[in-house]
C-alpha cells in the first residue's frame, strides 16, 4: 500500500490560495512518519506529467457511518495554488480518483524527551509539523513560531492550539499577529530556552536564517527541505543536495526524496545551499 | 486457433542471447539499481533490469537543478552520477545476485581507453547478463563531440569495447542525428549484437522571470511521452537498416505505446520516465500486452514484433 | 524608470526589414490563407500573417489519414496541399491586401529550378512584405533528400532563391539534423536575411489494432508542445551561429512559451499548431507579453531579446 | 461568441457509455444550423492536445429561477465514451470550465416542403438528426430509422417522437426494435415513399450501404462525415475527403469542418470513402 488508488473526500479553500484536501487512505496512519510526504496525481487527467510532492499534514478517521462501519481513514494535504499541478488540484472534486505514492522518505527525529521543542513554519512550510506536534505533544513543551508574508499565509494555527502547542504568530506586514520575520521571534525564544531543539520548514531564506541562528548558539535543527522532484523514490537523482564535505572531487549528495527530505543541519553544506535549490519560476520568496 | 486463446500466450522473447520472461525492462538511469523500486513491482517480473549508467570511477553528476518538466515530458542533466564500478560491486551488486531476472549493465567511458578498461571489468563479473553502452547521451561532452552522433566515432568505440567484452553488446543510440540509419549499420558492423534507441533528445527550458535556463547544465535530455512519435520513427528505421535485433525505448507510458515499438519491428522496449510517474509502470504493461494478446489471439508475442502493414 | 511602468511597453520587432507591431505571427500552414481564422481573432493584431506553402503548381497534398494525434503533439502529413500560386493570386490574395498586416509567403519548390521560378513571381507581387523558404518540410522527398538536411544543399537552394527574389528571405530550417547551427550558417552565407526554425520533427504512430501507421504517408511532421524544449534548444544554437535575425517556432501555445524563445535570442516567434487548439490563441499571446513587459518594467520588447542569463 | 468559455449544467449517462452533456450557451441558438457541429474541451486540464468535435443535439433553456432572469440558454452534446478525450469528459461535473469553439461547418438543407424526409441513424450518428428533424417537422412528414448493436445504442428515440416524428428502430441483436440492419428498415421505406429525401448519419459502412440504396433508386441523400479533425476552421487541411471528380491530377478535396460535415452524395467521392476514412484505432464498426 505504497502506491495506491483512490478517491477524493473533500477539497476546501483553507484561506486564499490555500487548499486541504482529505484523500482516503485506510492503513496509512500505521505507515506514516512525521516530516514524511507523498507523491500525488489526479487520475482523471493529467496536467502535468510528474507527480507533484506534497508534505503529509495530519491522518484522520471520519466518524463512522449509520451502517456501523469502522471509521475511514484519511490522509491531510494543505496546499498553495502555485502552478499548473496545483491549479488543477484545485479544481478537484469529493470522488474524484487520485493516485498516492507513501509515505516516501525520512521524517523528523523526535530526540530527547523533556526538552523543549520549537517548530519554526513558513508559510506553506507549517505542513509537516502538525504530526510532528503530535507525536512530541505526549513527551515535550512544544512551542510553534509560525511566520507569513500576510495573515492569509497562517494556517491551521488553531489546530496546533488544540494540541496544546503554544503559538505564535507573525506575519510581514503585521496584519496578523507580530509584524516581523519569524526568525526574529526565533532568537527570542532561543534567549529564553538556549537548550531547545528547532524543527523548521518553509522558504529557503528562511531556512537558512534559522539555520545561521541555530549553528551560531548550537543549537540542533532539523530541516525538511523541497527540491524539484521525479520520482520521490531516490531512483532519478533530481532532487540532490550538497551534504557535509562536499566538494568536486569528494561529492557528497544527498537525495532530498530519500535521504530527506528532513536533515540534521550537520549533514548539509550550507555554503550555497540557497542559492543551488532556488529553483522556483521567478519566486523570490 | 479457437484453443489458443485458453492458454496463456507466451511473451518470452531473446535479445543477443539474454532469455527474457518478456520483453520489458527499465531504461537506463530511471530504475536506479533496481534497490529502489523493490517494495513497488516484482523484480522477477521483468524482462531484464537495466542499471543506471555505470563509469570506472564515481562521478558527482552536474549541479542542480537537474531537472525540469515540460510539456508531457522532462528535461534531465543528471550528469551521470553514480557509484562507478567497485560502488556497485560492493553496494548494489549483493542486492541484485538474489534477484532471478538478467541484469544488464549500462556503461560509459570519457575516452576510448576508458571504455575498453570498464568493458573488461564488466567481462569478469558473471552476475551480469549483458551490457548496454551508452554512447549517446547528451550531457557529457567529450572534447565537445558526442561519440554517437557520428558514424566513424561510433563505431570505433563499439569495436573497441567488443575487443575487451565477454558478453552480449548492446549500442544505445543517441537520436539527435540526421539519419539514425547510418550510424546503426556503422554500430552493427562494428559488432554489437543488438541496438537499443532512443536516449533522450537535447532540448533546453528557460525561467522567464529569472531569465535563466532551468537546468544549471542549461541543456538536458528530452524524455516521456513527449518524444514517443520521434522514437517509433526512428526505431522503424533501424529495424530496416540492421539484422541484429533492436530495442524500442522512448515515452513508453502504457502497453499500447509499447506495442507501437514491437510492432515497427522492436524486439524489446525499455520503459523509462514512466516509472518516475507510476513505479508499478512496468507490471502494468505487461499484463496489458498478455491481455492484448490474448484478445488478439496471439500466442507468441514473438508474432508481433514487425507486424506492421505497410 | 518609474514613469516606464504607466505608458505602454512598445512591442515592435523589424526582421529582415519587415516591421512588425509586435513579435507574433502564425507559422505556415497552421493558418490557412489568413481568412480562415478572420472571424475569431483579429488579424491586424498580429505582427505578421505567414501563409500556407505555396507552389508553383496546386498540389493535392497526401491521402488520408492526414494527421494524429500524440501526446501533447499532433503528427501532420497533409503533404503541403495547396492552391498554387495562381490559385492564391486569384482567390485568396484579394482578402489580405485589405489587411493592414505583412504577409509572408512560405513557399516550396521540387527542383532547384522551380524554387527559382517562385521566387520569381513572388519577386512581382507588391502586397507581399517578405518570403519563407521551406526547405525542410519532411514530407516532401526530393529524390529520397529534403533539401535542408544538408548544409551544401541548404547552401545551394537559397543562392539560388536569393537570386531571383526581390523581396526579404527567410529561411526556415528542419530540426531532423545532426548540428542546426551548420546549416544555420551554411543559408546565412547563402543570402538569407533571417532565419525561422524549427519545422516538424519527423515521427511516426501506429495503430495497434490494425497494426497500420496512423497516417497514410507513414511518417508525418510532429508539432505541438511536445517539441518545444528541442525548438528552444535548437534556436538557442541557431542564434548563437548568426548575426541574421532568428524567428523562434515550436510548440508555444502561452505568452511564457513565446518568452522562452525571445529570452534565448528570437526576434519574433510563430504559433503553429496552438492554432488548431485555440483559434485566439496569438491574440491571448501578444496580450501576455505585454502584461509581462508590464510586470517587469521593461519598455521595450527587444530589450529582451536575447537577455537569456547564462 | 464562436469561441466561449463556459460551463457546464450538466452531465449525465443516458445509457452504459453514452452520455449528455448540457453546456451553459447564451445565444447559441440563434446561429446554430441543424448538422453543425463543435469543438470541445475542457479548461482544468487537457487530457488531449486537441480539441473534440461533437454535433449540436438540441438547444434548450432552463427554466427560469426564483429571481425572474431569463431562462438560461443551452446547448446539447450527446456523447459515447471511446478513448482518452471522451474519458475525461464523462467525469467533468457541474460547474466545470469548458471551451466551445463553434457552432462549425456546413448543416442540412431541409429540401422541399411537403416531401416526406427520411433520417437514418446510426448509434451516436443520431445527434445531428435532432435539431434536423424540429426543422424538418415544420412543413413536412418525418420518419426516423434509429439502428444500433444493442438496446445501448439506441439513444433519445422517445425525443424524437414527441417532436412528433414516427420512430422506427432496429437493432442487430434484436434486444430493441427489429432484428437486423437499420439499411433493411430503409430500404421498405423507400418502397412506400420512394420520392422521399433521405438523410443520414452514423458509422461508415452503414452510410455507404444507404448511398448505395439511394443512389440506385435516384433518391436524394445527404450524409454527415465524421473524420480527424485539428482545427474544425478549414486551416489544416487534415479533414479532407474526396469530392467528386477527384483523381490524382485534378485533385477536388473538401473540408469536412468547412465543406461538411453534411454533403449532398453527389459532392462525394464514394469510391473509397469508407476504406479511406477508416481512421478509428481498430474500429471495425
Ligand atoms: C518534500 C516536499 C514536500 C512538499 N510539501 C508541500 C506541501 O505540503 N504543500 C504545498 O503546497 N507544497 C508542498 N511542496 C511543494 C509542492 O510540491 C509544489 O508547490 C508543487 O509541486 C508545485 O506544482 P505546480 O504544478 O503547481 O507548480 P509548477 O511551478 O507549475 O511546477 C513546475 C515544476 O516545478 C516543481 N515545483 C514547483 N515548486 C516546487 C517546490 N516548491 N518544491 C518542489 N517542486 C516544486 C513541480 O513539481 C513541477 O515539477 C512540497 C515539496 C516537496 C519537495
Ligand atoms: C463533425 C463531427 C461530429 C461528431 N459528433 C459526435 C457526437 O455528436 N457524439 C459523439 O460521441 N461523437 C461525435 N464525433 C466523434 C467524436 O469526435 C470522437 O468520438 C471523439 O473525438 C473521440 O475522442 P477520444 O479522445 O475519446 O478518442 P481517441 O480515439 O482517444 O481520439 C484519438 C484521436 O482520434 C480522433 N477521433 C477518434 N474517433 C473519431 C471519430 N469518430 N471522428 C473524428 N475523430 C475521431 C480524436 O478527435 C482524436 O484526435 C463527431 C466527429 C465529427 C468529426
Ligand atoms: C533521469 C534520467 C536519467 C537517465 N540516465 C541514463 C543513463 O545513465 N544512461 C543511459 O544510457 N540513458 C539514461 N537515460 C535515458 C533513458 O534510459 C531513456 O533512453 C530515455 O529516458 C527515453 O526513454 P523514456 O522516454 O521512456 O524516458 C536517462 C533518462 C532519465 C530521464
Ligand atoms: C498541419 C500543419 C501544416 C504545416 N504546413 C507547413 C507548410 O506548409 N510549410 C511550412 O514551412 N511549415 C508547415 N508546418 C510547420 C509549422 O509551420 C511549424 O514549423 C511547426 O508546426 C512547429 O510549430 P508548432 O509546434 O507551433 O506547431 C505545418 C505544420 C502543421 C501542424
Ligand atoms: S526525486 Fe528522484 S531521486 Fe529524489
Ligand atoms: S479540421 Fe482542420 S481543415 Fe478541417
Amino acid at each position: 500500500m505504497k502506491n495506491f488508488k483512490t478517491i477524493i473526500l473533500s477539497n476546501q479553500e483553507l484561506s486564499p490560495g490555500y487548499y486541504r484536501m482529505r484523500i482516503l487512505a485506510p492503513g496509512f496512519g500505521a505507515m506514516a512518519r512525521p516530516g514524511q510526504f507523498i507523491m500525488f496525481r489526479s487520475r482523471m487527467s493529467h496536467p502535468s506529467l510528474l507527480r507533484r510532492p506534497f508534505g503529509i499534514f495530519r491522518i484522520g478517521h471520519l466518524p463512522p457511518d449509520c451502517e456501523g462501519q469502522p471509521p475511514k481513514e484519511y490522509l491531510e494535504i494543505l496546499y498553495k495554488v502555485v502552478g499548473r499541478g496545483t491549479s488543477v488540484m484545485q479544481e478537484l472534486h469529493q470522488g474524484d480518483r487520485v493516485e498516492v505514492l507513501g509515505p516516501l522518505g525520512r521524517g523528523f527525529d523526535a530526540g530527547q524527551p523533556g526538552e523543549e521543542k520549537i517548530l519554526v513554519g513558513g508559510g506553506i512550510g507549517l505542513v509537516p509539523l502538525y504530526m510532528l506536534a503530535e507525536e512530541l505533544m505526549r513527551t515535550s513543551p512544544v512551542r510553534l513560531l509560525m511566520g507569513g508574508r500576510t495573515r492569509d499565509d497562517i494556517l491551521a494555527v488553531t489546530e496546533f492550539e488544540r494540541l496544546g502547542v503554544k503559538t505564535y504568530v507573525s506575519t510581514d506586514d503585521g496584519s496578523l499577529g507580530e509584524e516581523g520575520f519569524v526568525t526574529e521571534a526565533l532568537v527570542r525564544a532561543l534567549e529564553n530556552s538556549p537548550a531547545a531543539t528547532v524543527y523548521a520548514c518553509g522558504p529557503m531564506p528562511m531556512i537558512e536564517a534559522v539555520y545561521q541562528i541555530c549553528a551560531s548558539r548550537g543549537v540542533g535543527l532539523q530541516v525538511s527541505l523541497e527540491a524539484l522532484m521525479a520520482c520521490g523514490v531516490g531512483a532519478c537523482l533530481g532532487c540532490v543536495v550538497k551534504g557535509a564535505g562536499h566538494s568536486d572531487q569528494t561529492p557528497r549528495y544527498l537525495c532530498t526524496c530519500k535521504e530527506g527530505p528532513v536533515f540534521r543541519a550537520e549533514q548539509l553544506d550550507w555554503s550555497r545551499l540557497g542559492e543551488e535549490n532556488g529553483y522556483c519560476e521567478g519566486c523570490k520568496s | 486457433m479457437m484453443d489458443s486463446r485458453k492458454k496463456r500466450p507466451s511473451l518470452a522473447v531473446e535479445i543477443a542471447g539474454i532469455k527474457m520472461k518478456n520483453p520489458v525492462m527499465p531504461a537506463s538511469g530511471t530504475f536506479g539499481y533496481g534497490e529502489e523500486y523493490a517494495g513497488y513491482l516484482d523484480l522477477e517480473g521483468l524482462g531484464a533490469i537495466v542499471t543506471k549508467g555505470l563509469s570506472l570511477k564515481p562521478k558527482a553528476g552536474n549541479p542542480t537543478p537537474r531537472i525540469a518538466e515540460t510539456t508531457s515530458g522532462m528535461l534531465n542533466a543528471i550528469g551521470l552520477q553514480n557509484v562507478g564500478i567497485d560502488g556497485f560491486i560492493e553496494y548494489k551488486l549483493p542486492f541484485l545476485r538474489e534477484v532471478n531476472t538478467p541484469v544488464i549493465i549500462n556503461f560509459f567511458g570519457n575516452t576510448l581507453e576508458e571504455y575498453g578498461e570498464v568493458a573488461q571489468r564488466l567481462s569478469d563479473i558473471p552476475e551480469i547478463a549483458g551490457v548496454e553502452l551508452n554512447i549517446s547521451c547528451p550531457n557529457v561532452k567529450q572534447g565537445g563531440i558526442v561519440f554517437g552522433t557520428d558514424p566513424v566515432c561510433a563505431h570505433e568505440v563499439v569495436a573497441h569495447v567488443r575487443k575487451y567484452l565477454k558478453k552480449p553488446l548492446i549500442a544505445k543510440l543517441t537520436p539527435n542525428v540526421t539519419d539514425i540509419a547510418v550510424v546503426a549499420r556503422a554500430v552493427e558492423e562494428a559488432g554489437a549484437d543488438a541496438i537499443s534507441c532512443i536516449n533522450t533528445i537535447t532540448g533546453m527550458a528557460v525561467d522567464v522571470r529569472t531569465r535563466r535556463p532551468r537546468l544549471a547544465n542549461r541543456t538536458g535530455g528530452l524524455s516521456g511521452p513527449a518524444i514517443r512519435p520521434i522514437a517509433v520513427r526512428m526505431v522503424h528505421q533501424v529495424v530496416q537498416a540492421v539484422k541484429v535485433p533492436v530495442i524500442g525505448i522512448g515515452g513508453i507510458v502504457e502497453a499500447a505505446d509499447a506495442l507501437e515499438f514491437l510492432i515497427v519491428g522492436a524486439s524489446a522496449v525499455q520503459v523509462g520516465t514512466a516509472n518516475f510517474v507510476d513505479p508499478s509502470a512496468m507490471a502494468d504493461i505487461i499484463a496489458g500486452l498478455e491481455k492484448f494478446l490474448v484478445e488478439e489471439g496471439i500466442e507468441d508475442i514473438r508474432e508481433l514484433i514487425g507486424s506492421l502493414e505497410l
